[in-house]
């Protein structure tokens, strides 16, 4: 599988990115420079963490801007999939590929810590290996991830099983306390309505090995590299 | 010509920064303030001299990049 | 020469921190009188900050080579090697004085400076430590500056990438109006392709990169060599603002650049700006820059030469390339947003000369300015207060009643507290490198693309520098390489950022000297290079100086990352040891302060072979995997080192029953006492006559002292016949006390 | 009684937002914005309703809590 790392000035997860997918997973990457205007040869495209511009202004706000997000649109309208991890989700909900927008968390406090988060569907390309209601320690690290959107986008993202993952405890309760950061019905990741952009505050790429901790976020990587052999496969035949 | 530009949060969008300042008001003694909410200020030179041209790129300034229409509101004002 | 500048008067000079003599040394190397961009010039690099005329003669005893050392002082970071091409580029930071007057932008700023010495070498950052000290939390201002502290270091770390993994914070009313705001930083980079700051090669361009010049900062240097009074917020617009994201692409400009065959040298431009930057560049290649500043990227119109040559605006740095090279340096610094511009050349003439349009606005020889500022051997003397310090009468401190009661008010005082409220606020993960996060001895960083780790750790007891200064700094030596060898790590260098008061007072050049006499003699005996560090002197406010605080960031080796240890209980059932053996160590203890408020007594006796023992002993303990958990006995002894290896695991907390034996020593020393060289470890017992015999070997006490075992820390005091059952406490409410206490004291109204 | 309160960076301090913003403006076609500053915006409701006392209290405020007078200024309206 090629995956694409896209690279936006102040992005500084992207290595993290690579280095999971390539090191650990053996897979090949292409670091993608935020100028670029095509995606063309990529199975999969990664918006990596980080503070794009400095988060100044709002977080994702000017990154979407960028010229490879024109490219990401149109690589996502082709069915292409399209990971945003932390800074990536906030810039795919400016950029208006995943609906709502984030709010400063609740305690106003950057928050760098593990979190569980509850599978809540798991007949997605991102989550195929996983079963539905397992509970995944994935760490979180941001300072705006209080995810908000307006009742009749809520609605809708539950009807069409949208939300992806949620702030639970270990034992997988989605309670009020388990949520790190005031998020709406304690959301942590949500995709589009066709399926094939993800959008998550925590961050898999930093629990794929045991000696960081977990290896519980492989499985949203090995999902998508399943996803991928099997659009290849399909498309052979 | 100038233009100064509020972005605010919407009405009925909890402000936690509003919250976290009423609560630090309170316990410095000003029991008095209430609903504090917190925006954002911008202040920029145009270097345009027709007042309705300026307005339709101010306009589209925020739109486009100053304000995120979901969740904020904003006004401008030219002089 | 430049026409309309006043006229140097006795005033001016004064006000530019110049003593007479000082100034008669500028007329004597210039062979005239200096000009006021020329004063300036000289006020800054002559500062006690850039020039350290007080501390070089001092300095100069530290132990710095070995046969890892890459790099040693003198440099904008030090560097060692780890083995596989690759070396460690380390060095600690004050930022002190700015983020008292600012708390956020100063210590932001403090972690940018930090930064960018690591990455001018050709390092990437890898790891930050903090190393903090605050007034107590009862005082709303001492709460401010945390807050802001803390979140300037998130702010400025998090949005580089930087992974703040550790640090160490101590609350003292002694730092009430002169807080500490160290910072360590660690880069990892190819032996060979390492940086340097010089500019040689005839010819070769200067090239100025990064953000504008403004007015900010303007005499930061000189600020940094003052002592505070209540003037000082007159000061104030020197005060900087940091912008994390314009570092964060220098950081990747300047990467990119090292990567390409296209510099010569390359200097951030920290304190004293372009001065320091082309002086030192200069200095170091035995050459001379022609700087012309017309050329010199601007945020405000009207600056004058001296504000551009004295301007402290962040993220800026100063390059010599190759000749000819120029455009392809220029074209990378555009790439990444960078303003950027030729600024002047290398010059055979040993003279740092500035232009301003067309006209010459300063002419000194750039040694004179780097390297030939005044150097004094300041008297010193102990202060007549020191006996009345270390004299303390036991007899009069009642021993402990209610150990209970002892052992929750220690730790939840803050000094000994959980530092999560502050950690978290770190992103520690970035990068996917942190193998052992914020919370026990040391971190561990793994280096990718090897099995190894390096482990870090920031420590200094500053509370015993000042009861002995000399014995102090060993004592921080000592811990310092013990919290590393607790996480299984072999220490291979050593950085320091040297906090005292004002030097030009007996007592502190005192407390100086022997503080630098004590890490000598640690460091020789550990075999410990000091590869890098910082001096920040007058900490003192309205006469009162802080408790001397020469702080210690130590480096250390794991082979196999795999095998890196922590420090809480792991397994219901292991044994645990005491390796080491206890004294009477009562003075200068936290137990001392917090329970029967004293700050008084001797430190605790330190002997450094048998330290250096329980190093070894422990790390072939460690190797040889027989071991579960390995902690150091440091603030609040025994008692507290027991209850944090129950309380401290992220996943879960685990009981311990425990004796220790009493002899004749008083009960509070028992459990409350400071005696160094001890570690508690755990182990399967099934390794327990292994590890008995491993001791014995390396000549260490070792001491089956109880077991991990059900959900309560009980400790009973005593030997055959006399025990006493003295701490008996739910580990839940341990945590409670323990884990939660900052934020309760950080909350309060 | 209403107040509005505008805090903005002192003259000559770095503006890393205002310095984003103006480039991501230019980035976008908006070739004519200079000179951007962003400051913050707030509003908070007073139980007052002398004047010249809520005056006094907007203005310790400011100085206590809602603007670091080191690096910014205020200014404040009551309506
Ligand atoms: N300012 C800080 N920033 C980050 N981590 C900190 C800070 N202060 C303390 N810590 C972490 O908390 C833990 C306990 O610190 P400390 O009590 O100083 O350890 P020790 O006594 O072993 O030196 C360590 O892991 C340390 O890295
Ligand atoms: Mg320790």
């Amino acid at each position: 599988m090629n995956i694409g790392v896209v690279v936006f000035p102040g992005s500084n997860c992207d290595h993290d990115c690579e280095h999971v997918f390539k090191d650990v997973l053996g897979q090949d990457v292409t670091m993608v420079w935020h100028r670029e205007t095509s995606l063309a040869g990529l199975d999969a495209v990664i918006l990596p963490g980080g503070f794009s511009y400095g988060d100044y202004l709002r977080t994702g706000a000017i990154a979407r801007f960028s010229p490879v997000m024109q490219a990401v649109k149109q690589f996502a309208a082709g069915g292409g999939l399209v990971l945003g991890i932390c800074n990536g989700f906030q810039i795919l909900l400016e950029a208006g590929l995943l609906p709502g927008a984030m709010l400063r968390n609740k305690s106003l406090h950057f928050i760098c810590r593990e979190t569980y988060v509850k599978v809540e569907n798991a007949a997605t390309p991102f989550t195929s290996v996983c079963k539905s209601g397992q509970v995944l320690k994935i760490p979180i690290a941001h300072a705006d991830g209080n995810y908000y959107t307006d009742p009749v986008t809520l609605a809708g993202l539950q009807a069409n099983a949208q939300v992806i993952f949620r702030y639970c405890t270990a034992d997988g309760k989605v309670t009020p306390e388990a949520c790190p950061n005031g998020s709406l019905d304690n959301i942590a990741g949500i995709r589009n309505a066709e399926g094939n952009v993800l959008g998550m505050m925590p961050h898999p790429e930093r629990c794929a090995e045991t000696m960081l901790g977990t290896e519980d976020g492989r499985a949203i990587f090995q999902s998508m590299i399943v996803s991928s052999e099997r659009k290849k496969l399909a498309g052979v035949r | 010509m100038k233009a100064k530009i509020h972005v605010t949060l919407k009405q009925g969008i909890l402000d936690p920064q509003g919250k976290a300042i009423e609560h630090a008001l309170d316990s410095l003694g000003f029991k008095n303030a209430a609903n504090v909410r917190v925006g954002k200020y911008m202040e920029l030179d145009l270097q345009q001299t027709d007042k309705s041209k300026a307005e339709i790129e101010v306009k589209q300034m925020c739109e486009k990049l100053l304000a995120n229409t979901i969740i904020e509101e904003y006004r401008y004002e030219l002089s | 020469m430049q026409t309309g500048m006043p006229l140097i008067t006795k005033d001016l000079i004064a006000q530019h921190n110049l003593t007479g003599e000082e100034y008669q040394k500028i007329i004597d190397i210039l062979g005239r009188e200096p000009n006021l961009t020329e004063l300036g010039m000289f006020s800054v690099m002559w500062s006690e900050h850039c020039s350290y005329k007080s501390s070089r003669v001092h300095l100069k005893k530290l132990p710095t080579t070995g046969p890892r050392v890459v790099q040693g002082p003198g440099e904008n970071a030090g560097a060692v090697d780890i083995g596989d091409g690759l070396c460690v580029v380390f060095k600690m930071e004050s930022h002190n004085h700015p983020s008292f007057i600012e708390p956020y932008q100063g210590a932001a700023t403090g972690v940018g400076g930090i930064l960018r010495d690591i990455f001018t070498m050709g390092a990437r950052p890898i790891a930050l430590l903090d190393s903090l000290r605050f007034g107590e939390l009862h005082s709303p201002k001492n709460r401010h500056l945390m807050k802001g502290v803390v979140s300037g270091i998130a702010g400025y770390g998090n949005c580089m990438g930087v992974p703040t993994v550790g640090g160490e914070i101590v609350f003292n009313d002694i730092y009430a109006l002169n807080p500490l705001v160290n910072v360590f930083c660690l880069g990892l980079a190819h032996q060979d392709k390492i940086f340097r700051g010089t500019a040689a090669g005839v010819g070769n361009p200067v090239i100025y990169f990064g953000s504008k010049t403004g007015r900010d900062g303007i005499h930061g240097a000189t600020m940094a060599s003052d002592s505070f009074d209540d003037q000082s917020e007159q000061k104030r617009p020197t005060v900087q603002v940091g912008d994390p994201f314009t570092e964060k692409l220098l950081l990747e400009a300047c990467l990119e650049l090292m990567e390409r065959d296209l510099l010569v040298g390359i200097q951030d431009m920290g304190a004293a700006g372009l001065t320091s930057s082309s002086c030192e560049m200069a200095s170091r290649a035995g050459n001379g820059i022609e700087l012309d500043l017309t050329v010199v990227p601007r945020r405000e119109p009207g600056m004058t030469p001296y504000e551009i040559m004295l301007s402290e605006s962040q993220e800026r740095m100063l390059m010599v390339a190759k000749a000819g090279k120029e455009d392809e340096c220029i074209a990378i610094c555009r790439k990444w947003d960078l303003d950027v511009a030729v600024v002047g050349k290398v010059t055979a003439d040993g003279i740092l000369r500035v232009l301003d349009q067309g006209k010459i606005v300063a002419e000194i020889p750039a040694k004179a300015l780097a390297d030939d500022g005044p150097r004094y051997e300041r008297p010193f003397q102990p202060p007549a207060y020191q006996d009345m310090l270390t004299n303390l009468n036991y007899d009069a401190i009642q021993d402990v009643k209610d150990a209970n009661v002892a052992l929750l008010t220690l730790l939840e005082s803050p000094t000994i507290a959980s530092k999560r409220w502050v950690y978290e606020q770190y992103d520690h993960m970035v990068r996917t490198n942190t193998v052992v996060r914020p919370g026990s001895d040391a971190a561990v960083v793994r280096i990718k693309g090897t099995k190894k780790a390096v482990a870090m750790t920031v420590d200094c007891n500053s509370r015993y520098c000042l009861l002995n200064p000399y014995e102090g700094a060993r004592l921080a030596v000592a811990e310092a390489a013990r919290n590393l060898v607790c996480s299984g790590a072999v220490p291979i260098g050593l950085t320091d950022c040297l906090n005292f008061g004002n030097p030009e007072r007996p007592d502190i050049m005192w407390q100086f000297a022997m503080a630098i006499e004590g890490m000598k003699d640690a460091c020789e005996h550990f075999q410990i290079p000091i590869v890098s560090g910082n001096v920040s002197f007058y900490n003192e406010t309205n006469g009162l100086s802080i408790y001397p605080t020469p702080m210690l960031g130590m480096v250390g080796l794991i082979d196999d990352a795999e095998r890196s240890m922590t420090q809480w209980f792991q397994q219901e059932g292991d044994d645990i040891i005491l390796l080491g053996s206890s004294r009477e160590d009562l003075g200068g203890s936290e137990y001392l302060k917090a329970v029967h408020a004293r700050e008084q007594g001797s430190p605790p006796y330190l002997n450094l072979d048998v330290e250096k023992a329980l190093h070894d002993c422990l790390l072939s303990l460690i190797r040889g995997e027989l071991l579960q958990s390995a902690h150091d006995c440091s603030e609040g002894g025994i008692a507290v080192a027991l209850a944090e290896s129950c309380i401290s695991g992220p996943e879960r907390t685990l009981g311990a029953v425990v004796r220790l034996t009493r002899g004749r020593f008083r009960k509070d020393a028992v459990l409350f006492g400071e005696s160094q060289s001890r570690v508690v470890i755990s182990a399967k017992p099934v390794h327990r006559q292994a590890i008995l015999g491993h001791a014995k070997r390396f000549s260490v006490p070792a001491e089956v002292i109880g077991s991990v075992s059900g959900d309560r820390l009980i400790v009973a005091v005593g030997d055959e016949g006399s025990v006493e059952r003295m701490i008996d406490q739910s580990v839940g409410v341990l945590l409670e006390r323990w884990g939660f206490s900052l934020e309760r004291a950080l909350n309060q109204v």
